[in-house]
């Protein structure tokens, strides 16, 4: 039987007290534990920043890639071993940033892996400046007048190109985490959850108790339809997006089964020989 | 060696490439020796595009100097190919169309006129002139026109019974035709001496990505890119029948971090693009060296820099092959030379790849990769797959559940036993920082250089002369001619008329340029009086090379083209007479 | 007087014959004639594709930049001499596979440029692949068994993240076209221009006569809201996107008015030298 | 050189670099002469960090190989800087916390307890502890109190009295135990040669900023990275004072992109980075270089390959910065070695871009890019702008409303005038293919030969040697050693040392790169029986650099040093030794 503690490891992790990091860390490892997932069996990919260090401190099988690229290192490892529970993880900056590209085309696949965003609207290893989800005005070391952007709007983003599966969790309440964590593993498909995970350090204002004043449980909604594209827009746009719960899942085919060249067995686990006839046949094509 | 060169030209659009395809298919599966070049441009209708076949009694790789027959659809092929034509050789063109003029008199052309499109219009389709073109050179070269049909028959199956005869038609009209018109006109094919039926008639990329699949490569990610698209398709059509995977990425940065994640899960997995994309590779080509995963790239080169000249032919992006992404990491650059070279090195790069656990990069070229010739024979036996150090499970179930040490520091030559995910025990995270024997993030003074070295002294139990080196072996010589990737035959013709010509010329042709073969290149630069280092480009990046590892400035000599086009026989053999 | 031929350049473009791309050329002709705009004080900057040589046959200053770049290039001239008007123009490819980044980043930062992308829902210049905006099930040399992938939807995309003005036209019909490309012109803000542009080479599904058939023509509706996000967004989803028209229209202040440095004057006019009394004070802060 | 060394360490988040820094303002402005480096963890919080002072009463360029005074916050920080204690140093450190363990009994320390953290609490805000420490080494060192306090005042105007006056309380607490507990104890301090508040204390990055406003330079597109990220800091708060405009773009390739945007539209652009966004930006590289599109890049290295010791410096993009791109494109590589070289060279940098239309990158790392060293003075006059040859108004009025020849040919030296969009008659398209004059895409292969020839000639009459190489200027030596860059100063102080040993030894440090400054490396080398190249990195780029250009193969030996730590001057002087 896998216990929590399989899914932890011996070193502690190098985030600031209070980070909102280690509860999404401690969320991921008790819904790996709770689906009795096996640590040898699950792969987190993650990019660069402090919430991609999560790679290291989750024992399983990893790859901290580069900043911005996890979802395709992620849809490798995915579509080289479809057995595999793959989830990739790390930071608004990293996966809204410079990485934003490779969100929308692994989402409109749907690419069975769950990606967690561990988004305090801030970039926190290069010590705070302003991120492609910070508030408009926001200040921050590279917008001291406060920013002038408007922020994207990933989850809605998600939802109009055909994520099929479409969370918002909050650091501050564990147990919904990790309830959203474990649907979104279980999702077939393409599972984006977008997680607050409050930058102690530098973001003064998107803090623990400002997400709390602010946040709108879907949990608590029992008229919410999450099988309707609008009514999620239309719901997160009421709440300027400040909203838990699973906004948005539908049941479609994942990649792997439709891609040229789908098999059931996973490409990792096929015998590579070509037998003499498949040979003479490859040769025939040329002649 | 006897041989025959026919080109067909025209507007892009227009057919060409089929009928080159055609006439080729056709001379193939009669068992002669051919190598065909196609020149196009960037852009997808007009423009001038030919396809040239040369044919021989012997397998060759280069679609020579000069031409015997032309086929024309428009006076702008005449323009640019005649320089080309010998004497004696002869020029049809489509006479409903325009009027032919040759732009030089001193050269003899014989003006075969025949009206193409009048021809075609008459079968009801415009398109059908192609076919009327094939049909009149296939009785220009003293053929029948029976397997000429017959490849219409296999190549038209899909399309059925009217479109197969209309094409039949067509042949048979352009044959009768010039049978009829230009009775003494019979440019004599060399002696055929392959089988009928036999030889292979394929593509430097085709090649590569049959290769891959035979290495066991199973995954490809690539975005589209000229002149490396075909390794796409190839793969698309040939590696599904062996649950092989491939995905058309959003870009070449996903390409190639999709192929690292899949080597990392254990699936032989490669990228293929041209120098864009090469260039957009180049962090993730860190991590691959880090990280230690394997990883394969293919560079269909083409004319840089930037966009520069994307349908054009170069060897300009070695300088970044070798030196490219920030910091230092071990990798291998493997030049193939042949078509059937681009077969068996992409195996090679595999192996080495897993045994290394390093970057390989393959650089072919647009020359190299687009041109088809007749291969007699592909080995599928002769390079097995070797996966390195590749832990069994059972192995790594005897070493316990305490961490697995994936970059132990013990290991033999540096090169640590890897796991995949899905083994029990195996378990690490591969990463871009620098990291201790378990993979862990370090900054620890002595564990990052003990890191570092581990990485960069990997491949030094690696000889690459073992791996690509050809020598003409001569044992004496004067002048020394070097060069890598796809000039080898050219070089190689040039050798010969240097050698008729009465000079000492060895012919050294590198196919592999990192680690560089220093020892067979100096000794043979050593002996030399004079070196001449053959490239397609301008810099001379491999002269540069042998300066910086074997030193002998003063000998060395570049001769360089980069407009575009593989090098004429005729350009090496004059910059070296030039010199000596 | 400015007029039509000033932005017609000698040599011909090197589109097939009855390529979609022509039209749209010449729409922007004459919208740019219709506006009275100078020639010189044009930029046209594309990315790589047969849609991105239309900054070859536009005669204005341009930048025909490299495949998916167009948007960052265009900034950077937008922000050097805010004076320009600056069009960025490219294929499907370009615009929503390769360069989707760019495009979410800045349609959010309101950068005042028009951005037009040839849409033939392929790659044209390449020979004919699968673009990310094909539709599902769409057969080509790298999906021969068609498409697995949800294709993008870039109009909703930038109506909810903020670009502020979203139309999109046909190359079928040239007198709406160059309305709405005057209409985006004209706003003040980042104005994006999806263009059906037909590839007759490559593209034997999304026709000119394909699109007549399924086009729904917003000036048609009069009941029609530009100024609502949502009525937007339904309204696509309603005709599949097959819509054109201008979609959604919002009036907010641009980037170069409120990033850091501001300026009236653009950055290209300004006086370079740094007067005795700003280099001490610049001295100064380091002591 | 009289010097003192003083360094504070604890835990990264415990103010360790505003302790360093008000130590070191308050000395700075008193007129000694300082270094300052940093040492620190790619994490926020906890890891060890320090930061090291050391004070002469001459320019100095580096922090020295040993250390006098450590205030330690753990014992981590005197583990991990012990080796550097001299005999008869002192440890301050926070005895509320931790029993002081001294690792090694040989190095004569003396222990100086005092609980800073205690202190602090009293005063009701445990952070003050950092307070505490710097009024205890202004004892230590024998200053008095009240400089300290006006760098309190300044510091902290805009706090608040409150703020102010806990700061100031803390400081002199700290002050009075150290002179009542250890009033033995006084290190001196070395003279004080400069002027009181008149030397500047900056950091490269902070040169880099400054140097690049005065250099004309309006326009900064960036994207967040350590240790680049300062001179984004920098241009955000120094550039809109100027109209110019600063912005983060969404990563490197658009940042790079951006800048290729403001250059072309007329405005002197520049983007900043490290080796993971250098490694994004080489396709955009080679688009400035073919559209001859003027382009600065600062490359701030840090310890690679890909994520490598993002904390850490290094000088090992040397290699992709000369040789990265796809193709082939002119390129100026220049590697200021001191903070007032980064204020003068990123101007000469932007003249050369504007001169010679190519990118040119200039490349500093970690160590001089963060670190702050005090300089006597700037000159802002001293590199005048030079715009190159950017036409008039009137020049292109003159020129008729024909098309516009961007690339014109005929232009001297390969550098053709350049327009700017908005100018009349000046209208062209800057491209990444391959074009004509007028910058129409072609593939003509005479036109291509011209261009790239045009291309790649420019530079010819460009000579590197008079913008950058320092020669020791020794009539006579033995040895040569070579350096690069940041390393000027640790060489500089082991030639004096070398020297002092009897050993005839000169040195040359290069400031560019790219071309390379052949003649006088030549004429140095030649003469040299033996040759020492000193680089932080693990391969010998430099030294690589050398056997390309020279040759003298046998004559280099390279000093290496990649463990993400600068070297230190007894480094240089054993590994000569041990060799010589
Ligand atoms: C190509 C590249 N550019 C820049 C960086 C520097 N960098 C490291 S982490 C980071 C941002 C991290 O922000 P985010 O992803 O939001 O994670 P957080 O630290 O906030 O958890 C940046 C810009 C890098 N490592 N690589
Ligand atoms: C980095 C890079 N990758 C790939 C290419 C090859 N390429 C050129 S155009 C193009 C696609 C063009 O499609 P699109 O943008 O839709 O334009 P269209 O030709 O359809 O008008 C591609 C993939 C390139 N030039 N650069
Ligand atoms: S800097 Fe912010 S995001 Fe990073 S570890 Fe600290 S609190 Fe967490
Ligand atoms: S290939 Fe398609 S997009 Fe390109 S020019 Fe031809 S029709 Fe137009
Ligand atoms: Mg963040
Ligand atoms: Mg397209």
């Amino acid at each position: 039987m896998v216990i929590l503690k399989d899914f932890k490891v011996e070193t502690n992790p190098t985030w600031c007290p209070g980070c909102g990091h280690y509860t999404v860390l401690a969320a991921l490892q008790r819904a790996a534990a709770n689906l009795g997932l096996e640590p040898d069996n699950m792969v987190l990919v993650t990019g660069i920043g402090c919430s991609s260090k999560i790679s290291q401190h989750f024992n399983s099988y990893g790859v901290h890639s580069l900043h911005g690229r996890a979802l395709p290192v992620a849809t490798g490892v995915k579509l080289a071993n479809h057995d595999l529970t793959v989830v990739a993880a790390g930071g608004d900056g990293d996966g809204y940033g410079i990485g934003v590209g490779h969100f929308m085309h692994t989402l409109r696949r749907n690419i069975d892996i769950t990606y967690i965003v561990m988004d305090n609207h801030i970039y926190g290893l290069t010590t705070g400046q302003t991120s492609p989800v910070s508030q408009k005005g926001f200040k921050s070391k590279t917008s001291p007048h406060g920013s002038a952007e408007e922020p994207l709007r990933p989850l809605q983003t998600a939802i109009i190109n055909g994520a099929s599966f479409v969370a918002q969790a909050f650091a501050g309440d564990i147990n919904q985490m990790t309830r959203i964590f474990e649907e979104g593993i279980k999702h077939r498909g393409f599972s984006h959850i977008n997680v607050f995970s409050p930058c102690v350090t530098f973001n003064k204002i998107n803090t623990f108790e400002w997400f709390k004043e602010h946040l709108v449980n879907l949990d608590e909604k029992s008229d919410y339809d999450y099988t309707n594209k609008y009514h999620a827009l239309e719901f997160l746009d009421r709440h300027g997006s400040i909203v838990t719960g699973i906004l948005y899942q539908e049941d479609r085919p994942t990649y792997h089964e439709v891609m040229i060249g789908a098999t059931k067995t996973p490409t990792s686990k096929l015998d590579l020989t070509i037998p003499k006839e498949e040979s003479e046949r490859l040769k025939a094509l040329f002649r | 060696m006897k041989d025959l060169k026919w080109k067909v030209g025209g507007a892009q659009g227009e057919g060409i490439d089929s009928t080159g395809e055609i006439f080729a298919i056709t001379l193939n599966r009669l068992g002669y020796y051919l190598f065909a070049y196609r020149h196009f441009m960037s852009l997808v209708k007009g423009g001038h595009t030919n396809y040239k076949v040369r044919i021989s009694s012997e397998p060759i790789n280069y679609h020579g100097d000069d031409l015997d027959i032309l086929i024309a659809f428009d006076q702008r092929t005449i323009d640019e190919n005649f320089y080309e034509l010998k004497n004696n050789s002869i020029i049809i063109y489509d006479s409903s169309k325009f009027e032919a003029k040759t732009p030089d008199e001193n050269v003899k052309v014989t003006l075969c006129p025949i009206p193409l499109y009048d021809f075609a219009k008459e079968l009801g389709n415009s398109i059908m002139k192609n076919m009327v073109a094939t049909g009149a050179s296939c009785a220009a070269v003293g053929l029948e026109v029976t397997p000429f049909l017959e490849v219409i028959d296999d190549i038209f199956k899909k399309k059925g019974e009217k479109i197969i005869n209309l094409n039949r038609e067509a042949i048979q009209k352009g044959f009768n035709y010039f049978r009829e018109n230009y009775p003494e006109i019979k440019l004599d094919l060399p002696d055929k001496k392959g089988k009928e039926k036999q030889n292979l008639f394929m593509t430097g990329n085709e090649a590569t990505g049959i290769g891959a699949l035979n290495a066991g490569c199973r995954f490809l990610a690539a975005y589209p890119i000229t002149p490396a698209t075909e390794i796409m398709y190839n793969a698309i059509a040939n590696f599904p029948k062996f649950g092989g995977k491939v995905i058309q990425a959003e870009d070449e940065i996903a390409a190639c971090m999709m192929a690292i994640g899949g080597n990392f899960a254990g699936v032989r997995s490669m990228t293929s693009t041209s120098g864009p994309g090469l260039s957009l590779m180049m962090e993730a080509l860190g991590l691959a060296g880090i990280s230690e995963t394997p990883l394969v790239i293919v560079d269909v080169q083409r004319g840089g820099p930037a966009t520069g000249l994307p349908t054009k032919t170069e060897q300009s992006d070695i300088n970044e092959i070798i030196y490219g992404s920030h910091g230092e990491i071990p990798r291998i650059v493997i030049t193939p030379t042949t078509v059937e070279e681009a077969f068996y090195y992409i195996q090679h790069a595999f192996n080495l790849s897993e045994k290394y656990q390093c970057p390989v990069i393959v650089a072919t070229d647009m020359f190299l990769g687009m041109s088809k010739k007749s291969v007699t024979d592909l080995d599928f036996e002769r390079v097995k797959i070797d996966r390195g150090l590749l832990l069994k499970d059972d192995e790594l179930l005897k070493s316990g559940t305490g961490t697995f040490k994936r970059y132990d520091l013990s290991s033999e030559f540096g090169i640590s036993p890897r796991s995949i995910p899905g083994q029990k025990n195996g378990r690490y995270v591969a990463l871009g920082n620098e990291h201790e024997e378990t993979g862990y993030e370090t900054e620890d003074v002595e564990m990052r250089m003990k890191m570092m070295d581990k990485r960069m002294h990997k491949l030094n139990q690696f000889n690459p002369e073992e791996l690509g080196v050809y020598y003409s072996e001569e044992d004496e010589f004067e002048t020394l001619v070097i060069g890598f990737g796809s000039t080898h035959a050219q070089i190689n013709e040039a050798q010969k008329v240097l050698k008729e010509k009465g000079l000492k010329v060895a012919h050294l042709q590198l196919k592999i340029l990192h680690p560089f073969p220093s020892n067979i290149v100096k000794e043979k630069v050593e002996k030399a009086q004079k070196v001449f280092v053959i490239e397609n480009n301008a810099t001379g990046q491999l002269r540069q090379l042998i300066q910086l590892e074997i030193g002998a400035h003063v000998k060395l000599s570049s001769i360089l083209k980069y407009n575009g086009n593989p090098f004429t026989v005729n350009e090496i053999v004059d910059g070296i007479i030039r010199k000596v």
